[in-house]
């Protein structure tokens, strides 16, 4: 504990200095005059970036600042335990269960973000690769993969200094990320965070490298691996390759989203690396961990022989085989979308078999009836039934990925009467309506919208223009259903015609997305839970300890 | 209230910085009482943040315009 | 003076409060509660029909001499231990034997002189020396 | 044998199938909306041309118009860009071209996820060296008897391991 607290207060120092040296909050506004400096209050401030001005931005940005922060702890224990050498088993299971409460912040944090994105930039999509928006995205994909191998540790004793490894990538990452949004080096939408603090956190991130590595590079002899590795078909190298994928997306990332400085450096040209980019290069990786999501718990640990593989595969794979012909046929031709719809399933069901196999084995020897039997199934062990939940919410957010392929648009100026189509939906405007608040004035126009001829009531977006900034933003008006979004963004108005310009989208399968961060939510909850196992190994410990105090005290 | 959150900050700041060396002084003295000291600091950094953050957040309320942040940020209406 | 009051209460006894988890035993038993751990996974995971018989059986060979050799292991460190401490405890009675018994005089009987070492003739004189209880 | 073959071939199958996925593409006639989703806008925004959240934003109605006018002439998608490069230089692209130095920019993920690939094969090569697996493995049959009934009894009192 004494060290933990220091390198938390290490940490909590630096940033207090950054707040009180470079950025204080407090700074007052004053006039030159003849007399010196005068106190100056202005009658009114610039008023918050319209943009942000919207109700989950409430809650979003202490989300993720909550994920940020909370990393420090577990870098803290890692820490402390390379100095006292303490590196049994307490500091990897607090670790652990440090990691797992940033790490479901976080997750949550970058989700509400995009919806914000969704709801309020109007392009009709959540996630645009902002710079700002990988930067969070990067720590949490080194944290899911600390999350997964830690588990190799736990139950098998190896991989001990690739988890430290990978607490220190975690929290280098989240320093850099906010070094990444505040320092202004990249360009990004979130540039109303920047500001002149970049070179200090240089120092600090170069400090924390220089730390860590050296203590982990004299920690290194007690941090042997208790055991080798059995067979290469094994849950072991299922998790070694989830771990390879994982990185490489963070390598991927990391590299896109600093790429425009390296050129700078380089070319002397400072290119974009955009969306485009980033979805050619993360989307094959994004589906390879989708089917590892699905692979890797039906592997058995230490080695699988052909015929348990051919037990575990055969159902997933063929009801995966089922939806991917049912999919073609129905007309799905767009590849990635096709592959990951087939993966979501072949996911799915293999987790489904794994709750309805495991409950089924406890109807036969504890006679429970088979909801009791789930329930018990997953109390006993929360981890892992909480890691399919998990699972199964990714699978979710890749279903709704997947709907992304499938978006159809289209534009028009309308006015009362008339009408725009997109897919088989039709929008017809009834009224343009304007009005004044202390805030901004708006303009919205209503619109009725019918799919097939039913109607399914009305949408009305609408156009802000915020006095305090001289901004003028949009506000997106969406009604969604589980199997699509209407989603209608009031442009602006014609100069010609007087006409208001409409924007509509039809994104399918978006909803999926918020659901599966949901159910991630959940299921992480759920895996905190302390299971009946985790507890016996407290009580020991706790046991363990006292006898070692009295040993010490004789 | 500037003055306020300074403190607040300023105190955070030598709490977090005797933390340091008291944490890692009574871990490598082994002694529990300097351990709780440093336990108690980091307590009290807490604190002394919170309080810094509470002196921002009543001037953001106030619409006190005369703070630079608040007039960067704010205004009256949102 | 809320940081500072711990600073002025007594030092508590010893190092109670800095949990200490590697002692060898204490990690061994620990591997070993693992071990259980994964051989009640791998018995339900084969109940549950994931496993064909075949590897279930392999493994839980594997698993059970592992859990055998981490024993033995811990056995001979117990028997070790067992005899570290027998060997502290006789040192320790005899060394309170030995300061229990008066120490022995080796005042010369001849010319007196108070020899400060055990010696079998007298520094001084040369005279046979027998060690005598000390008085007073 | 067989199992490992298995999975390797599984993921052959998955690593090929994405591949394939890229030889797909075809190209449609330009339109104004394709290309605005692979150029920047450059009023300040930082977005993508489709995305930018400005209203009445100048920049904006000024580059779609660009791509309109020559999407007229009949220019092809490559040709738009290039001419889009010319007017506003290389950053108005939403990723740098694939050659010369910003060639970099496509390997090096690739090159990264080879690399991790190998590594990891190797750290399982490494583990698994000949002689050097564990006595427990070989060993495994002649267990003490004595030791297995501590091992037993020890199991039965932390209420763990296999219930008989």
């Amino acid at each position: 504990m004494p060290y933990v607290v220091a390198i938390l207060m290490a940490t909590g120092a630096f940033f207090a200095s950054i707040t009180f040296f470079v950025a204080n909050p407090f700074g007052e506004l004053f006039m030159a005059s003849t007399a010196g400096p005068r106190p100056f209050q202005p009658a009114d401030g610039n008023g918050l970036n319209p943009l942000l001005q919207y109700h989950s931005m409430v809650i979003h940005p202490p989300m993720l600042y909550l994920g940020y922060v909370g990393f420090a702890v577990p870098f803290a224990f890692a820490m402390a335990a390379l100095i006292t050498r303490q590196l049994g088993d307490n500091w990897i299971r607090t670790t652990r269960r440090w990691t797992m409460v940033p790490w479901m912040f976080l997750g949550t944090g970058i989700l509400l973000g995009g919806r914000w994105a969704y709801s309020v930039l109007g392009w009709g999509g959540y996630w645009g690769w902002d710079p700002v928006e990988n930067a969070s995205l990067l720590p949490w994909l080194a944290g899911t993969a600390f999350l997964h191998s830690v588990m190799i540790q736990e139950k098998r004793g190896m991989l001990k200094v690739w988890n430290v490894v990978l607490i220190i990538t975690t929290f280098f990452l989240c320093i850099f990320g906010t070094f990444l949004t505040r320092s202004g080096i990249v360009s990004s939408v979130h540039a109303f965070a920047q500001s002149n603090i970049g070179p200090f956190f240089a120092v600090f991130l170069g400090i924390v490298l220089l730390f860590s590595v050296s203590l982990l590079f004299l920690r290194v002899e007690f941090l042997k691996s208790e055991n080798k590795l059995d067979s290469v078909v094994s849950r072991e190298s299922g998790f070694l390759f989830n771990n390879w994928i994982l990185l490489a997306a963070v390598f991927a990332v990391l590299w896109g989203t600093i790429f425009p400085i390296i050129s700078k450096a380089v070319q002397g040209v400072t290119v974009t690396v955009g969306a485009p980019f980033f979805n050619k290069v993360a989307v094959p990786i994004g589906l390879l961990l989708l089917f590892l999501t699905g692979a890797g718990p039906l592997l058995a640990w230490r080695k699988t022989s052909f015929q348990s593989l051919r037990r575990n595969f055969t159902l997933p794979l063929a009801a995966a085989v089922v939806v991917g012909v049912a999919l073609f046929l129905s007309g799905v031709r767009h590849f990635y979308a096709w592959m990951s719809l087939f993966l979501c399933a072949f996911v799915a069901v293999s987790i489904l078999q794994e709750f309805f196999k495991g409950a089924r084995t406890r109807q036969k020897t504890g006679g429970e009836n088979f909801l009791r039997a789930i329930y018990n199934l997953t109390m006993r062990n929360t981890r892992r039934y909480g890691g399919y939940v998990v699972h199964l919410g990714i699978v979710l957010l890749f279903v709704g990925f997947a709907g992304q392929a499938f978006q159809a648009k289209t534009k028009g100026l309308m006015q009362d009467g008339d009408e725009l189509r997109v897919k088989n939906y039709v929008l017809r405007g009834i009224s343009v309506v304007s009005g004044d608040t202390p805030n901004y004035t708006f303009q919205k126009i209503r619109l009725a919208v019918s799919k097939d001829g039913q109607p399914l009531g009305t949408l009305e977006p609408d156009r802000r223009f915020y006095k305090a900034s001289q901004q003028p933003t949009s506000h997106v008006a969406i009604r969604s259903s589980l199997a699509e979004d209407v989603y209608a963004v009031l442009a602006g108005q014609d100069p010609d015609t007087g006409k208001a310009i409409v924007e509509v989208f039809v994104n399918p399968l978006v909803a999926w997305v918020w659901i599966g961060g949901f159910v991630t939510f959940l299921g992480t909850l759920l895996a905190m839970v302390p299971s009946r196992v985790e507890r016996q190994m407290a009580e020991m410990r706790q046991a363990q300890e006292a006898g070692v105090g009295v040993s010490d005290a004789l | 209230m500037n003055e306020v959150g300074s403190v607040g900050l300023i105190a955070a700041l030598a709490f977090a910085a005797y933390g340091v060396v008291a944490g890692a002084m009574g871990g490598k003295l082994r002694s529990l009482r300097m351990v709780r000291s440093a336990e108690r600091a980091a307590a009290a950094f807490f604190v002394m943040i919170t309080l810094a953050i509470v002196a921002l957040e009543i001037q953001i309320l106030r619409d006190n315009f005369h703070n630079a942040y608040v007039a960067a940020h704010l205004c009256p209406t949102s | 003076m809320f940081v500072v009051a711990p600073l002025l209460a007594p030092e508590a006894a010893g190092e109670a409060g800095l949990p200490v988890d590697v002692t060898p035993l204490a990690d061994l038993k620990r591997r070993r509660l693992v071990i259980y751990d994964n051989l009640q996974d791998l018995e339900f995971e084969y109940k549950a029909g994931k496993l064909a018989p075949g590897d279930y059986q392999a493994l839980r060979r594997d698993y059970t001499a592992e859990a055998a050799q981490l024993m033995a292991t811990s056995q001979d460190l117990e028997v070790a231990t067992a005899e570290d401490s027998w060997i502290e405890r006789e040192v320790a009675v005899r060394r309170a034997r030995r300061n229990a018994l008066p120490a022995p005089d080796y005042t010369c009987p001849k010319c007196g002189f108070e020899n400060p070492l055990p010696v079998k003739f007298c520094g001084e004189c040369g005279a046979r020396i027998r060690p005598a209880k000390k008085q007073g | 044998m067989r199992s490992r073959l298995a999975l390797v071939s599984l993921f052959a199958f998955a690593t090929l199938a994405l591949g394939a996925g890229r030889a797909r593409a075809v190209d449609p006639p330009p339109t104004v909306d394709r290309i605005g989703e692979r150029v920047m806008c450059l009023c300040g925004c930082v977005a993508i041309l489709n995305h930018c959240p400005h209203q009445n934003c100048s920049m904006h109605e000024e580059m779609r118009a660009t791509i309109q006018k020559a999407i007229a002439e009949g220019k092809d998608e490559n040709a738009i860009l290039q001419l889009l490069v010319q007017q506003y230089g290389v950053k108005v692209l939403a990723a740098p071209p694939a050659q010369g130095f910003d060639l970099a920019a496509w390997l090096l993920p690739g090159l990264g996820l080879a690399v991790g690939l190998a590594l990891v094969v190797m750290i399982v090569r490494r583990w698994r060296k000949p002689g050097e697996i564990p006595a427990t493995a070989a060993g495994g049959h002649d267990v003490d008897p004595k030791l297995l009934a501590a091992v037993e009894e020890e199991m039965k009192t932390s209420g763990m391991g296999i219930r008989k």
